[in-house]
């Protein structure tokens, strides 16, 4: 972890609501304030569970989509305020890895294709420089040179993992979002993605955002993790914390539903109640309290705040001393 | 995207329909505008036009097209006209045929009726045939019944009904002498005329069913289905026909629109007097107030039937919010 | 589980699925589920294990089929079996749920009428008979408004509630065996954990067999009473879930429960399995796995791995391991 | 390998359907286009002596009620409606695709007023539209050209809307954004190329539909003006003939149908191409 330097990615009071079409007034409410902070060659875990808001969240830090509210700060300068050529250049900066990796990839297009286009969009150099940096980056990825001949329908799922990650990492960027990048693969595959990202990003000196629906896959790379419910970031601290002491009553649910095989179904089933109820119409005060063992009346009127309860360590609960870990 | 939709509130049906309603005010508006124009654009003035009508050979009296003008108010500026003019069509008053000198609106009434008589036996004859034919060809998908329905589907396309109707009148009516040749008097006179003009939509019809049932087919809820334990014909029945019709209405309800005006050659072959063969007419005799009002009454027909298969839509198919946009 | 004096609910002997004529996409498949037993079959994509478990009641997509062997469920024979009896065999003595719950459900059909479906099939209940007997199975199943709910279309249900709603149409006319593809890979983790309860506790309260087939390790260990491994094709390895779990035999399997990331890892890298699961229309002579196995590529089994297929050993009372490395 | 070569082997990769379309299409334009040539008469002499004379001697197809040598006529005739329906389908593609593209990027009120009116004139017939412009502007070319069109470019633009939304919502045109690639580059190299063949399956599927609708105006007396005739015009006139020289009615008929299903039976086969692709790649079976 590093809080030695400023952090490289700074976001305050994010809020993005998409309007639902032909409903009147009504709105998915995705990211409704979120703050966080992700420092230099950091890796900050994002997990929630699926319309939690944590891809809304992560095009909004990579700037893909612009909120309604808040401003997100890159390494000093406010991407918000940039100018559309600023803007192509700063992409160079930050790269975004998919949950699916065929998806990401043009089927009509041969990989060596899907590889070039970003250093010729940035003029990155000559046709055989580029062949070379290509050729190079595939090394570090594990990825034989000749299939990048072939089409995406011709190769493994993570194989093509393999190429956009290539393919990201070809612009040297500093911060790379990986959405859900292994929930599309089998778990022999999975380990390997994670095994190289975790290394890819120690010699590329990159931080990342890790988004992912199961705190397991987290655990081997992420220096802190951050608990998206409903919008809201709910607990934040590093790893081990989010894995040993969860506070929040969420992530202790989520935590339990991980650990099934330690657990047991009868305990795991009994954390948590019903089912994530729609962000069109968020229930009042916290988020979590219809689902919630420990709600009372205070949490169905008050929204509680990310409260610093130790050093990293940040819960948005209003009872997180009665779960003692 | 979204896994979920918001519950409809109270009352979305009647601000659909009041949109629509709001859509077809403002299109017929913009449809009289044009329609009124129509005689403006042509490059006889509208006065001299009448004239020219009603006593063809005759050398025009300048002073009795002048006079004409001044009677019909066209010496008036135009929007004044147009504004008069709309307040008498949202009336129901559409004028008087140059032709016959009959009002406009009653005409168009009658011909609607034999037009819509005609294309619902010719659309229902083709959806009687091309659902089960459909059906089947996709329960065959890439086999021989399947290549040989594809094939006839694409041969009725092609084949021109001003080309089939005299050979089917030179067979039935002439030769054999089973059916009348032409005119409009009871079902008999119905049968070539509906069969002519249904082979095109039977091929729309069919070709969508067979794509739609494809995927119903490869849906996971027919598997769903038959794990139950209903067989594949059982399956079809009770979950696949329902899903798999919706794409067919969509393309009825266009064939409906389109055949009201739109079967002028089997209407002008068969003698039939309907929308199509008043519209001809109309333009072989110049009578602008007959086309004036055709084009407003063909509009507003579309886009009534537009709305209502977008109703029915909503309630074959529960997930579509009657916004229209599934499509 | 020890009820071994009944015949067994399902048995499937020398199962082979291909492709057309050509390709084979499972090869060899034994499989037993006793009364109030839960087998889970384990593998990864591309293993078989969906298609293994729609050629049990002869649903497989054409062109897949059955090219060998016997499948054998409450003492029917399906592979022999008329259509007719096909019908009375599924829904009725044997139930489905699947991985994708919304889209299994008919989206213009009311959500009632589709849990009563098996009721009228094969219990010969009137209409209204199989929607009141819906709604009290939606209710036993978790569904809170219950009545209301079955008025509903799938649309309208979370992914939760649609699987809930899958089970209870499973359930319907009561089966002696359920077999579930993955119920649960499409859901919510804090879902996951309430559906696995409910089947846990309707197998109690029934002595119903479950079938289940995923990919999941942790909810292997936390469901099953005995585990199949599949890898691209075949059965590696089969036991009670303790033994497989803690001492596993096969080589595939070791590597996928290391790879799981249910273990506490150090600092260092996961385990991980090098390469890729071979395609099915890949023929790989020998042993499926030695390509990718540590066993076959260090030692002096490796001949053998390459050349011939390795019959099942019998390790203990009731595993079994397909692999020339482990000595019976 | 040279562009011919590969256009071949393009070619010989297509469903069957396509190849025979392909060949009978050709067969018809090179008819048409060296019709000077191929018929050894004038298709407007007339010979009353010859009236509706079966074929024989060097009038292969015989004469009409006029005289005049059929088979000249027909190859003739075809000229104007195949090259009104061309015509008016390159139009109809090329407005309607852009419109219908740029709807889906845009999206928003503009989207929303030009689908609308795509409503309404979609169900809209051709012919009624051309009959208008006829009484408006009086028949020829151009009207024929310009009332096709009107209406022609609405089914495009639907489909052209949905490619384009459905290609802006992929993950690899995302990633091509992120990744800094120009919205010029995304145009040509991802969004044309798999807009490409539906499109264009559609166009050969529509021509049918237009070869017979001019023919339908002439066949009224509202399309081509004499002299010039056409298939529908040949119809029409030997209309009252049918009894005493059949060939009159089945020769332009089956003339039209021919052109119409080779054409047809393209589209049919790149759609089926199209249809196969897509299948492959959201990887249904």
């Amino acid at each position: 972890m590093s809080s030695t330097a400023s952090p490289l990615v700074e976001a305050s009071d994010l809020v993005k609501h998409f309007p639902l079409r032909g409903s009147g007034r009504l709105s998915v409410r995705s990211v409704d304030g979120v703050t966080l902070a992700i420092g230099r060659a950091e890796v900050l875990g994002l997990v929630g569970e699926s319309g939690c808001g944590k891809s809304t969240l992560a095009r909004l830090l990579i700037n893909q989509i612009r909120p309604d509210r808040g401003e997100v700060i890159m390494d000093g300068r406010d991407l918000l305020a940039m100018r559309p050529g600023d803007l192509r250049r700063f992409r160079r900066t930050v790269q975004l890895i998919f949950q699916n990796p065929e998806a990401a990839l043009d089927p009509r297009m041969r990989l060596i294709d899907s590889l070039m286009a970003p250093l010729a969009a940035h003029h990155a150099g000559t046709r055989d420089e580029c062949l070379e940096m290509i050729h190079a980056m595939l090394g570090e990825v594990g990825i034989d040179p000749g299939i990048v001949q072939r089409y995406p329908g011709q190769c493994s799922g993570g194989q093509l993992q393999r190429i956009v990650i290539a393919r990201a990492l070809l612009l040297r960027p500093k911060f790379v979002v990986c959405d859900e990048p292994t929930s599309s693969l089998d778990a022999s595959i999975r380990a390997q993605i994670l095994n190289l990202l975790n290394d890819l990003r120690r010699r590329f000196d990159l931080s990342l955002l890790m988004i992912s629906h199961d705190l397991r896959a987290l655990r081997h790379i992420c220096d802190r993790v951050a608990v998206m419910y409903l919008g809201r970031i709910v607990e934040m601290a590093p790893v081990e914390q989010i894995f040993q002491a969860p506070r929040h009553p969420y992530t202790r649910a989520l935590n339990a539903a991980s650990l099934l095989d330690e657990i047991g179904l009868d305990a795991a089933s009994h954390l948590v109640q019903g089912e994530p109820p729609s962000p069109v119409h968020p229930p009042p005060g916290c988020h979590f309290h219809p689902r919630c063992p420990l709600a009372d009346e205070t949490c169905r009127q008050h929204v509680p705040a990310l409260e610093r309860i130790a050093e990293h360590h940040e819960v948005s609960c209003h009872h997180w001393r009665r779960t003692n870990p | 995207m979204l896994a979920w939709r918001a519950n409809l509130p109270a009352g979305a049906m009647e601000r659909f329909l009041l949109k629509r309603a709001i859509v077809l005010v403002v299109t017929l508006t913009l449809v009289s505008f044009l329609a009124f124009l129509v005689p403006w654009l042509g490059d006889a003035d509208p006065a001299r036009a009448i004239i020219r009508s009603r006593v063809a050979d005759l050398a025009l009296d300048s002073a009795a097209v002048e006079a004409l003008r001044i009677r019909l108010g066209l010496d008036q500026p135009l929007l004044h006209q147009f504004f008069a003019w709309l307040g008498r069509v949202f009336q129901g008053d559409l004028g008087l045929s140059f032709t016959s000198r009959l009002p406009v609106a009653d005409q168009i009434l009658r011909a609607i009726g034999v037009s819509a008589t005609l294309a619902l036996s010719a659309l229902f004859l083709a959806l009687a045939i091309a659902l089960p034919v459909g059906t089947l060809a996709a329960v065959h998908q890439g086999r021989r019944f399947d290549g040989i329905v594809t094939f006839i589907a694409q041969g009725f396309v092609s084949i021109p009904e001003y080309w089939l109707a005299p050979v089917l009148v030179l067979l039935f009516a002439v030769e054999l002498g089973w059916l009348p040749s032409a005119g409009w008097s009871g079902f008999e006179t119905l049968i070539l005329p509906a069969a002519v003009l249904c082979l095109r939509p039977l091929a729309y019809f069919s070709q969508v069913m067979r794509a739609s049932m494809i995927d119903v087919l490869h849906a996971n809820y027919i598997l769903a289905a038959r794990s139950r334990g209903l067989g594949l014909a059982g399956a079809l029945v009770r979950h696949g026909l329902r899903n798999g019709i919706q794409p067919v209405l969509t393309v009825f309800a266009l064939w409906l629109a389109g055949l009201l005006g739109g079967s002028v050659v089997v209407e002008v072959i068969f003698a039939i007097p309907g929308m199509g063969r008043l519209i001809y007419s109309a333009v072989i005799n110049n009578d602008m107030p007959m086309l004036q009002g055709s084009i407003i009454c063909i509009v507003g027909l579309a886009i009534i039937i537009n709305t209502a298969a977008d109703v029915l839509y909503g309630v074959l198919n529960p997930t579509v919010t009657v916004s229209g946009d599934a499509r | 589980m020890t009820t071994l004096d009944e015949a067994p609910c399902l048995k499937v002997e020398n199962l082979d699925i291909s492709i057309g004529d050509a390709i084979a996409v499972a090869r060899g498949i034994n499989l037993e589920v006793r009364r109030g037993e839960t087998v889970a079959l384990v593998g990864e994509s591309g293993s078989g294990k969906t298609v293994t478990a729609l050629s049990l009641i002869d649903l497989l997509p054409p062109p897949l089929r059955v090219t060998r062997g016997t499948i054998t469920i409450c003492g029917e024979t399906i592979t022999e079996a008329t259509p007719d009896a096909l019908n009375h065999v599924r829904g009725n003595r044997v139930g489905m749920v699947f991985q994708q719950p919304s889209s299994m459900l008919d989206p213009s059909c009311r959500v009632g009428r589709q849990v009563g479906e098996a009721l009228q099939l094969h219990k010969g209940a009137s209409r209204g008979e199989a929607f009141e007997r819906a709604v009290e199975l939606l209710r036993e199943v978790g569904i809170p408004e219950a009545p209301r709910r079955a008025r509903s279309f799938a649309h309208q249900l979370s992914g939760g509630m649609a699987q809930r709603v899958m089970i209870a149409a499973a359930l319907s006319s009561d089966p002696d065996l359920l077999i579930a593809d993955e119920p649960t890979t499409a859901l919510d983790v804090t879902v996951q954990a309430q559906i696995l309860g409910l089947l846990e506790r309707e197998r109690r309260q029934r002595t119903l067999s479950i079938l289940l087939i995923t990919h999941d390790l942790s909810i292997v260990s936390a469901m099953a009473d005995r585990v199949v491994v599949m890898y691209a094709g075949g059965i590696v390895e089969e036991g009670p879930v303790e033994t497989i779990m803690r001492a596993p035999q096969h080589p595939y399997t070791k590597a996928l429960i290391d790879c799981s990331l249910m273990r506490e890892a150090g600092s260092g890298d996961l385990e991980s399995i090098p390469g890729t699961i071979p395609p099915p229309n890949r023929s790989i002579p020998g042993c499926r796995f030695h390509p990718r196995c540590p066993h076959a590529l260090a030692r002096r089994t490796g001949s053998v791995c390459a050349s011939s297929e390795p019959e099942a050993t019998r390790t203990a009372e009731g595993h079994l391991v397909h692999c020339w490395a482990v000595e019976p | 390998m040279t562009m011919a070569a590969r256009s071949v082997r393009w070619v010989m990769r297509q469903h069957w359907t396509f190849i025979a379309g392909l060949f009978s299409g050709t067969v018809v334009v090179l008819l048409l286009v060296a019709a000077p040539v191929i018929s050894l008469h004038d298709p407007i002499a007339q010979d009353l002596s010859m009236r509706l004379q079966g074929p024989g001697g060097d009038h292969w197809l015989g004469n009409d009620q006029l005289g005049r040598d059929l088979w000249a006529r027909l190859l003739y005739g075809g000229r104007f409606s195949v090259v009104v329906a061309a015509l008016t389908l390159f139009l109809s593609v090329t407005i309607g695709t852009l419109i219908g593209a740029w709807c889906g990027r845009i999206g928003g009120a503009v989207d929303e007023f030009v689908m609308r009116v795509v409503d309404v004139l979609i169900s809209f017939p051709e012919i009624i539209v051309a009959l208008f412009l006829i009484a408006i502007i009086g028949p020829g070319f151009g009207t024929l050209v310009l009332a096709l069109t009107l209406v022609g470019w609405t089914p495009f633009a639907r489909l052209a809307r949905g490619i384009a939304l459905d290609i802006s919502s992929r993950d690899y045109i995302a990633a091509a954004e992120v990744l800094g690639c120009t919205r010029t580059f995304i145009l040509l190299r991802h969004v044309i190329p798999n807009a490409l063949r539906p499109i264009s399956a559609m166009t050969f599927l529509r021509f049918g539909h237009k070869l017979i609708t001019v023919g339908a105006l002439s066949y009224l007396g509202l399309g081509v003006q004499p002299p010039d005739s056409d298939w529908g015009a040949m119809l029409a006139d030997a209309r009252q003939f049918a009894v005493r020289q059949p060939l009159l009615v089945f020769a332009p008929g089956i003339a039209i149908m021919v052109t119409a299903l080779s054409v047809t039976l393209m589209g049919q086969g790149l759609e089926i191409d199209a249809d196969r692709s897509r299948r492959l790649r959201t990887g249904q079976s």
